[in-house]
């Protein structure tokens, strides 16, 4: 998914690479979802949650994703710092709204999960919590880039903060085993293989795979958003001064 | 309009020491006056005496027969070392402000830009610009709304010697139509100007 | 666009930066919400008794946070000398000043209470009158956080002197206006309490001004 | 004295101003420990419950005031270019500075902790966890908040901005020392979140001025 | 010690603009450089990069043979408009600091205030000074560490007739002690000096 830095480092590469892309990404989230939606909607209701179950195609996905785009965001900002690179950078602030919607995605549908599993729209486990953090962590980030005028150094501090908000991620992923949660451990990516059935395993692995397209679609669409503004107010500094 | 300064038997002390003490000074339209005197000697604080911000220990300033307050409240310009420019704002957002606080038209703030060539400047943040072009956003204040009184603190120290004459042509034509310059100096005024030298015992020359 | 008018807008602008303004309030907000039951435990039961109480400390907060430097940059740049050099009396300067600090963070931040103390627990039904009073309390926080910020000009810390003078002042509202939610999540009369609320924040506006205006021209003497 | 050591003591003296300066942390406490039985209503059972969290919460908020400068003023003025044309390497300046603003504000305020838990009803053998839980995360506070300071150099609101950036890095000590506090509260077993908190506490002296200095040379550029 | 400061082919920019480019200067012990040139000519931006503060977009900033991060942290002082005293603390809090952050001793900031006559000032805060005495205290700096290349800039521009002099004679001591002085500035240097003339194209003259 992370497409090979050293090859699209070149801009005028990554514009042509991307121009063609992004549709196909789309084009690919799209078949993805469609395939993911109908195999969740026709499997059984789970013995336990019932209909609601059903909610888990959308949250899951989501709530991965939270975490992934991060983590690109984190490799973009460390690539930027420590080469100066302005696609990484562009990559960097592209990916940041992308994350905050997929975490407010994740904690808008858990809650709706929640409330008829746990009776509450919201409790304060560490689950919960740091995801909540995760999602402040990109309103932080956002908000600093936004109040520095210096594109240069807006750049250079978001990397950092990027950076710094790293150690969040682990705390996340771990929190289920760390504490004890009201939040259900881990049972698809663990020691000793998946514990869901393949009826819910399948589709909710294809809406995984249909939400990381389509944010491949969307970041590549922003990146290029990013690098066209980028030039065209260079342009009017040029012009402004000459 | 203020058409006359009348400074009579001013002293002023700061900090409970006297910095001077029987001042007088007049000054009518059309006039400069060169303060000049040595480090401490109390310029910057005749300035603000003028202006108002800080209370004369004896002796009266006067604007002719207006009232002091209202002479005051949109007679003058001061211009000083710490110039209220705001590091974080764009050049433009202050001089647009500033116009209108002083009651000057969007016209006349984009024409004092122009006159000193500030205009590509004003989209940047003042933290950016060089001490001189600081400067010339500072004076463009005093062109952007016309008062008759200029208290004007060092006007020229970050300006290279082009504009520096460059002012002394803007100072020129104020004085041409009507304006009062009071000025603290160290290097001489491009323009002719009273020399007033302000010293502890007595005062002026 | 008058004079008055054009300060309000430099103040909001001030307030709030370019881009990203309310969010960042909101985002505080937030923040603390989100501190409150981590370091109390998450026990519902107990939150929810606090939640309302909790909306109006952070507003009371976010009010210090922000209202530390409403004089003080214009004092140690210089602006505070030109701006009192006008035909616009120095009490409605203040005033504007903190109508704006007002309107640029206060406003957010009034939106923002219900739905942080609801997050916690509060009762729903309470929500318009959260947002209700902390939009009157605001304005009270700004016009009495002014008088703090300007007697603390030129002191050699502002931030937490500014505090200590304000809090005393914030004292009142905070007992109005959280009376009033209090007795409104007891179905007892909350009338009063919002009223004093008012009344309080009313006292402000009119008084804060003169207060402010003595205080500035103090420090530039 | 050498030249760390110097620029220890003015950051203390620069915090604490000159008299009077530990008083003003300690009222500010005390301020926010009078508004919330006003804020929340005054039975004692409620606000024995979220007294220890409440300084907690005091603690995070007093360190939010105070660090908001702890860069601003010697980059606006120009002394952060001066501090770092010195044989030190930026990243211990950095340190220094945040050890001063913990010496000056936090340890004041860990003294004050307990007293103010206590009068909001919590019992009285919290008090020694209390205390060295506030010395410890204040230290947390301290230089995770320096990477908020440093990040919003030259931006153009730090308050809030600072605040906001720093909110998501107060979380962790948060839940480990109001966990912990709520352990022993009910009598379970809370070494392990004090223990979590020191770990915290260590890791953000440790990486904290790495952040921070690079966030101070990229401001300074 | 640093006893040459050699620059070559040195390219600025800021803020996306190039400055300019081909800057080549060598300075050697005893030796005083005048940097002139229009405001916004990029004197300001020419002693930050040498003090390291900025990166240079091409070119080299060279100490003779010592490491240049060792030889900017320990062998220059930077005196630039922003003096980094804080209007709150005292002129003695102040120089106190300085003198030990920068390796001096308690005698040298003695020494360095008596020379500098702000001996009497020394317990008055620094919001008091007047901008000449605030200047002054800055300049005490210079005296009370010794470090071999001063950066001026504009280091003057307050200072009254007489302590221009002065200022003059400090100076030429330091110049005489193996000292290097870049200065950028708009009135003469009360010194014999290398003028360098910064211009967009090419450069020195
Ligand atoms: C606002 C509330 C919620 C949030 C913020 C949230 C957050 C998350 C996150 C971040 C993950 C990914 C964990 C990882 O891969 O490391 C996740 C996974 C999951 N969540 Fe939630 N969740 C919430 C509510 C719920 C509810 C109510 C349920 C159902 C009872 C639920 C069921 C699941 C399941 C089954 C997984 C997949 C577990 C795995 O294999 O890792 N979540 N959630
Ligand atoms: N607020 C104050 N409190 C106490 N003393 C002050 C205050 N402001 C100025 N002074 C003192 O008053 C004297 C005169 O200061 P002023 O700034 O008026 O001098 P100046 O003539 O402008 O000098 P310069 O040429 O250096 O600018 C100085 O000795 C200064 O220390
Ligand atoms: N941080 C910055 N970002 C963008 N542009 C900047 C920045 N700092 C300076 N500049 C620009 O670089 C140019 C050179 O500035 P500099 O301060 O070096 O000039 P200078 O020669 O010192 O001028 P002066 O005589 O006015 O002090 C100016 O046009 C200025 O606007
Ligand atoms: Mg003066
Ligand atoms: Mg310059």
């Amino acid at each position: 998914m992370i497409p090979a830095p050293a090859f699209l480092a070149n801009p005028e590469r990554f514009m042509a690479f991307s121009r063609w892309a992004a549709p196909m990404f789309a084009a690919i989230a799209i078949a993805l979802a469609l395939a993911g939606l109908w195999l969740g909607f026709t499997a059984p209701d789970d013995y336990q949650q019932g209909a609601t179950v059903k909610i888990m195609f959308i949250h899951v996905p989501a709530a991965w994703m939270s975490m992934f785009v991060y983590v690109c965001m984190g490799v973009a900002s460390f690539l930027a710092l420590v080469f100066r690179h302005a696609l990484a950078d562009a990559a960097a602030q592209a990916a940041a709204p992308l994350g905050a919607a997929f975490t407010a995605l994740a904690l808008v549908t858990g809650s709706l999960w929640g409330r008829p599993m746990w009776g509450a729209w919201w409790v304060w486990d560490a689950r919960l919590t740091s995801v909540l953090v995760l999602f402040l962590f990109y309103l932080a980030y956002m908000a600093l880039r936004a109040s520095l005028d210096d594109e240069a150094k807006a750049a250079r501090a978001g990397a950092i903060l990027a950076l710094v908000g790293l150690v969040n991620l682990p705390v996340v992923h771990w929190s289920v085993t760390w504490w004890n949660t009201l939040h259900q451990g881990a049972s698809v990516f663990r020691k000793g293989g998946s514990t869901l059935a393949p009826v819910f395993l399948t589709p909710l692995l294809l809406m995984g795979l249909a939400y990381m397209a389509g944010f491949g679609a969307l970041w590549l669409v922003r990146i290029r958003g990013e690098v066209w503004r980028r030039r065209a107010e260079a342009a009017a500094l040029r012009a402004a001064r000459a | 309009m203020i058409t006359r300064l009348e400074i009579e038997g001013l002293a002023l002390a700061r900090g409970g020491r006297r910095l001077f003490s029987r001042l007088s000074l007049t000054l009518s339209a059309g006039e400069a006056c060169a303060l000049t005197g040595r480090n401490g000697a109390g310029k910057t604080s005749l300035l603000r005496a003028v202006a108002g911000l800080i209370a004369p220990e004896a002796g009266r300033i006067g604007f002719g027969d207006l009232d002091a307050a209202e002479a005051r409240a949109s007679g003058l310009h001061l211009l000083g070392h710490l110039d209220g420019l705001k590091s974080g704002r764009t050049a433009r957002e202050e001089l647009d402000f500033w116009t209108r606080w002083n009651g000057g038209t969007a016209e006349a703030a984009t024409e004092a830009a122009r006159r000193l060539e500030i205009t590509p400047l004003l989209d940047l943040e003042i933290r950016r610009l060089s001490a001189g072009q600081r400067r010339r956003l500072a004076l463009a204040r005093l062109l952007s709304a016309p008062r008759a009184l200029w208290l004007l603190d060092e006007p020229l120290s970050p300006l290279d010697s082009d504009w520096r004459a460059r002012f002394g042509e803007i100072m020129a034509e104020h004085l041409a139509g009507g304006g009062l310059i009071l000025a603290a100096i160290h290097d001489p005024l491009p323009i002719p100007a009273r020399a007033v030298d302000i010293r502890a015992d007595g005062a002026a020359a | 666009m008058s004079p008055a008018l054009e300060l309000f807008a430099r103040e909001v602008r001030l307030a709030w930066g370019r881009g990203g303004g309310p969010m960042v309030s909101v985002g505080f907000y937030a923040g603390v919400a989100t501190l409150l039951p981590l370091a109390t435990g998450p026990e519902p039961a107990r939150l929810a008794a606090v939640a309302p109480g909790m909306a109006w400390i952070g507003l009371a907060l976010a009010a210090l946070l922000s209202l530390d430097r409403l004089f003080e940059r214009d004092y140690e740049d210089g602006a505070l000398d030109l701006i009192t050099l006008s035909p616009m009396p120095l009490e409605l300067t203040c005033a504007i000043k903190c109508l704006g600090q007002w309107i640029a963070t206060g406003a957010p931040l009034a939106l923002a209470a219900p739905i942080a103390a609801i997050a916690l627990g509060a009762p729903l039904a309470l929500a318009p009158l959260i947002f209700a009073s902390a939009l009157v309390g605001g304005l009270a926080f700004a016009f009495t956080g002014g008088i703090g910020a300007a007697l603390s000009l030129g002191a050699r810390r502002g931030g937490l002197l500014t505090a200590v003078i304000v809090l005393p002042l914030f004292v009142p509202p905070v007992i109005f206006g959280g009376g009033a939610l209090d007795a409104f999540a007891s179905g007892l009369p909350w009338r009063s309490g919002f009223t004093l609320l008012g009344a309080y924040a009313a006292a402000a506006v009119a008084l804060g001004p003169v207060a402010m205006a003595a205080a500035c021209r103090n420090a530039l003497s």
